[in-house]
């Protein structure tokens, strides 16, 4: 039913330096700013709750390197990831996290709701799964206007267990929309292992269910997510309905937070065995190994980054609070 | 867009509320192609409680959309095709059904703007049946106005007649906010004066049905009638009622009620919700505040009394506020001195 | 995946005398009574909605023919049948639809709220899908206290499309427990054909995303139900966990009441085309075939049955109404 | 098995709230047999508040349930295991995630017995943790219980400390309605004195947890610590202020408020959710409603203002009430005269 990761990823052969180098960029600008949120965290700088998505960069980078600037995603409780990789700005990223009035949110929302209409991210979401049904309704709403822009749904395994995904998933299908199901299979639903929390071995499996095509993807190979989610979002473009990408991933950190100590749900070697395939490092032997970019230039991608990074952090922390005065702004249009 | 067209004067016809309903409907469609309908059955069959007659044949399937049984990723995909510009009218058909959807509507729909810094709005409209009065039992016959009234960020509306269905359902698919339309089962088929042309009633604004000066009725949706036969009845008795119907009950219009009370120095307020944490709590909490000194007895409330709503008809009449319990209540009003 | 209806129904050969009369019986028992409260709306003697179960008897009848006492159901709006072919009394069940205070629910519930917890009845409900996850706590609270006993759930084609479907399925599988999914697929959800709510041909085939075997089989033949409900109930009683089956059938009267003449969202020729593969005709030309019943012995069970309709008619009729006094009776427990 | 044994007067040691909650739900679970939990990471996690921890060792995975993420089914699973005579434990972990379970609760728990004519009983208990205050933002630190103190058939409990954390949690197992626990978010790691034997604390019974002369004030939940702080705070300028804490919102006990007031002739009511709509309101109706004539001021509500909860802890101190509002609102209501 589900096309197997080996198939998907021998494409993955054949696609341009161009590409490369900005799946390698994506990833790294994810994971340098959620490796400071993290820091920023345990520093107590930071309030609230921190999802962090170290270990699944390749799928944000992979899916977003295949979208365009009007095309539409919802997003998840993980979902900084996925902003960074839409490009919305570290400055009102992490002005966000900082409560302050220049983020993404004017300081109202946090983590769980960055957003940024103008790159076409609709919003990470606190309530798992109900992110899906709103990008049917984004997808809806493209084919009402005649456009040919495409949503993209992203949601966890664990999330495939509530109602919202089964719904979204079926009208979709059923209205033929441009939706592109991504599942970011990373084995776990908070501390529940996948085998804990459903019967199946791919996630991809639940797509027949919808009369819904499915690919399952090597999570950790960038280029494998990229060549899968591009023909998945040509589909949808041209008219052909939603389909659904499982891509095999992983989290380095805790669900919330950086380190989880409290129990020990999984072990140090797979999570050691996960890392030796970091998503990162596999983009970088490669460029390197087929002369798509030396190593200094990958290097001066990562130093552009912490600089920008550090300037982002400082922007945030020189930014105002808001005001409590401005309680009620925007609790209603007009 | 959240000018309102106010009413025209002169009504020019009798319809039923349902028809005046479906009237307005299509005249927002027409006024704004970005309107559409989406539900189960709302295209094909025009919708159970015929609410929407004839649509698909004028709108196409392109603007009148079947859905699977699937209210949260109905109402899921009304809010992000508002999010993305459109401005959908969702259908849930019986209000009970809310349950099942309203985390898309709550923590989504009304939050959204807010959580994301303003930067979009949710223009969406949800329309749905609620009551009790047709033996539907306690799944199919609640009033849940208050749970609603209690989000920020929604709107609520609740027509007690076609006039206000027609006027109410264009205002909330013009208003830039979700707007929760609440009309009421058991007046589907009554019928009243309704302006041909398209209009809008203006939400947040209280509508005094009938003056009177010496007991103040605030009443919500099917109640605004049984008010109104109540305020005959008494009138009868040498009794002038004012009934006031607060036509949207988020925003709630409480300087009307309060100028009322100035007035009257009683009040009286009735819904068809069970009475303990009803919307009849927050008038009687804030008139009570606002205009304590006016007051020459407590503010009186009449609603369900504490239980599910039962299915023999005996027993649902006996449920539902009427006319004779609202009357009888503000025979007690007077008697206090 | 799903087995197909050919292979469940092939077995049916092989059910004893006993099982067909028994079939016979209770497919005639929901015709009557569906036939006759049916009338008794029309003439506008009952109160509130009435969603008739005529022309799918044959999967009431055969499901539970395969059911102990204790084995738990739940059901749908359209519960009446499942209620009969429990064992659900007539005067109860015709009291309750008159809101007599000696109905099933004291005239509290109506129609769709059916209930005989001394039949394993666990109600119908007015919420499609609603009473999914119920059955899967009937069946945990079963093997909890360590008996054998299994839960059905009954549902519609168009309830497989909500959420509580969808998590109640997986609940159900992952935890391993007793349950039998019983869709009775008579191809329309109110007035929208299968067609137009899902892409699939077979429901069957969403039992895939569970991890949860299925069977398809003709709902219009109690016995291959029958058959293919033993398989499922046995395999749930030994452990073997949930299951679903398919069955493939037809409702005569409107979606509610008796006739639906406002839109024609099927044809007479379908109509006819079903009811020419009507369940009790079948069943009686194969009893006769076979020389498991004569003619008047089966005319004996309609004549019984119709006595058993009309005495429990005058006795809902006779019976008194609540008293208004009453109101909050059984809001509370103690 | 609605008897409650009364707390013993003596407490011997300190415990957290969380803590108390847990001792108190392993205490019923070795009472009977019938009690298990289910909920999202509630067994080998332990809970992502620690509530659970613990318990799986104890009681193993015959009792201790993990359950994918699908509250519409652990609703479901509990109201079909309660029905069938057990007494399921099913954790909700965030209140604002009823929204996509509330049909379970609503109108399948909460209606069940009535429906079915008191057939059964639904001896449900749902625990969830409620409250703003730790950055959470808007879809994770409501406090619904307006919600569900509207639905009859529920029982909503409320605990303000260890004590009664664990005292209200055992009375919600051993009741045979279902019952919402709501746990706050900010008290789980605040300490108290916590007797070591079980006891249940009766539901549906006020307790006044400061006697004071002038002012009453009704405190749900979290808001109890707050109003003691502010009553310490005035008594200092010679105000002393009865604080009376429902415990149970449905049932509500409004004999004592009533009573309370009958007293004092002034009363305050606080809670963390908005304003419009909450339980205030009703308790702010009735009270005006039994003892008009005592008041000599209207009914005072605190609340927190028509917005979702917002994430900047600048913005969220200043949304949530506290104990100088709570002071300023005495002050307020003894200004009146
Ligand atoms: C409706 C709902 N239930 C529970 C939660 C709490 N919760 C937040 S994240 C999470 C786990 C999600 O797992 P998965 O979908 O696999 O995403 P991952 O965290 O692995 O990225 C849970 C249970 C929630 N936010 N919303
Ligand atoms: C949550 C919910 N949504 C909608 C309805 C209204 N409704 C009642 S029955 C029905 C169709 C059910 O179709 P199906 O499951 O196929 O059962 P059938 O009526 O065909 O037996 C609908 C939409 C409802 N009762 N509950
Ligand atoms: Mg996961
Ligand atoms: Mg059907």
């Amino acid at each position: 039913m589900a096309q197997r990761a080996s198939t998907a990823s021998k494409k993955s052969a054949q696609v341009s330096a161009e590409i490369i180098k900005d799946l390698h960029e994506r990833m790294v600008r994810i994971r340098l700013f959620e490796t400071e949120a993290g820091k920023l965290m345990e520093a107590g700088r930071l309030p609230g709750f921190l999802h962090l998505y170290v270990g699944q960069e390749a799928v944000a980078a992979g899916v977003m390197s295949a979208l365009r600037d009007d095309d539409q995603i919802t997003s998840t409780h993980r979902g900084h990831g996925h902003a960074v990789a839409k490009g919305v700005g570290f400055r009102e990223m992490y002005a966000e996290l900082y409560g302050r009035v220049t983020g993404a949110c004017l300081g109202r929302g946090g983590s769980m709701h960055i957003n940024d209409l103008t790159r076409g991210m609709l919003g990470a979401n606190g309530i798992v799964g109900a992110g899906v049904p709103i990008a049917v309704g984004a997808a809806f709403a493209a084919r009402y206007k005649g456009e040919d822009s495409v949503a993209v749904t992203f949601f966890g395994d664990g999330a495939t267990n509530i109602g919202a995904f089964h719904e979204g998933a079926n009208m979709a299908a059923i209205l033929g929309l441009p939706v592109v199901f991504v599942c970011e299979n990373n084995g776990y639903a908070e501390f529940t292992p996948q085998s804990g929390h459903m019967l199946l071995t791919d996630v991809a499996d639940r797509a027949a269910a919808y009369g819904m095509p499915s690919v399952i993807v090597d999570g950790m190979d960038a280029v494998a997510v990229h060549r899968a989610a591009a023909e998945a979002v040509e589909r949808a473009r041209t008219g052909a309905g939603p389909m659904m990408i499982e891509a095999k991933t992983y989290r380095y950190f805790d669900h919330q937070g950086v380190k989880g100590l409290r129990h020990p749900y999984r072990s140090d070697e797979e999570v050691a065995e996960w890392k030796s395939r970091d998503p990162i490092d596999l983009i970088e032997a490669r460029a390197v190994a087929d002369g798509t970019a030396t190593r200094p230039e990958l290097d001066d991608v990562w130093r552009r980054t912490r600089d920008e990074i550090a300037e982002a952090i400082a922007y945030a922390e020189a930014s105002p609070l808001p005001d409590p005065a401005d309680l009620l702004l925007n609790v209603y249009s007009g | 867009m959240t000018t309102t067209t106010e009413a025209p004067a002169v009504a020019t016809r009798k319809l039923t509320y349902v028809k005046a309903f479906n009237e307005g409907l299509a005249q927002a469609m027409r006024e704004d192609d970005n309107v559409f309908v989406a539900g189960e059955d709302v295209a094909g069959y025009g919708g159970v409680f015929r609410m929407f007659d004839n649509l698909l044949d004028e709108f196409g399937p392109r603007r009148m959309i079947d859905t699977p049984i699937s209210e949260a990723a109905l109402v899921g995909l009304g809010v992000g095709a508002a999010a993305r510009g459109l401005r959908p009218v969702v259908d849930l058909m019986f209000m009970d059904f809310i349950g099942v959807c309203l985390d898309q509507i709550v923590n989504q729909a009304a939050k959204m703007k807010y959580m994301f810094g303003g930067a979009l709005s949710v223009p969406l409209t949800i329309t749905t049946a609620s009551g009790a009065g047709l033996g539907a039992a306690a799944q199919h016959s609640q009033s849940l106005e208050a749970w609603l009234a209690h989000v920020p960020g929604l709107k609520v509306v609740m027509p007690c007649d076609a006039y206000t269905a027609k006027g109410l359902t264009v205002s909330a698919i013009r208003d830039d906010n979700p707007v929760v339309v609440m009309l009421n089962k058991v007046l589907l088929g009554s019928t009243g004066e309704v302006p041909e042309e398209i209009y809008g009633i203006p939400l947040g604004r209280a509508h005094t049905a009938r003056q009177g000066s010496d007991v103040t009725v605030i009443a919500l949706g099917r109640m605004v009638g049984e008010a109104l036969a109540a305020a005959d009845e008494l009138s009868a008795e040498g009794v002038e009622i004012e009934v006031i119907d607060p036509r949207t009950v988020q925003p709630l219009d409480t300087e009307t009620m309060f100028a009322s009370v100035r007035r009257t120095h009683r009040v009286l307020v009735v819904h068809e919700a069970v009475t303990f944490g009803g919307l009849g709590a927050e008038i009687a909490a804030q008139i009570q505040d606002a205009v304590f000194d006016y007051l020459d007895a407590p503010v009186l409330r009449i609603g369900a009394p504490f239980s599910p709503v039962p299915f023999s008809p005996v027993l649902e009449k006996a449920y539902v506020p009427d006319r004779a319990r609202i009357a009888q209540g503000c025979r007690r009003l007077l008697e206090r001195s």
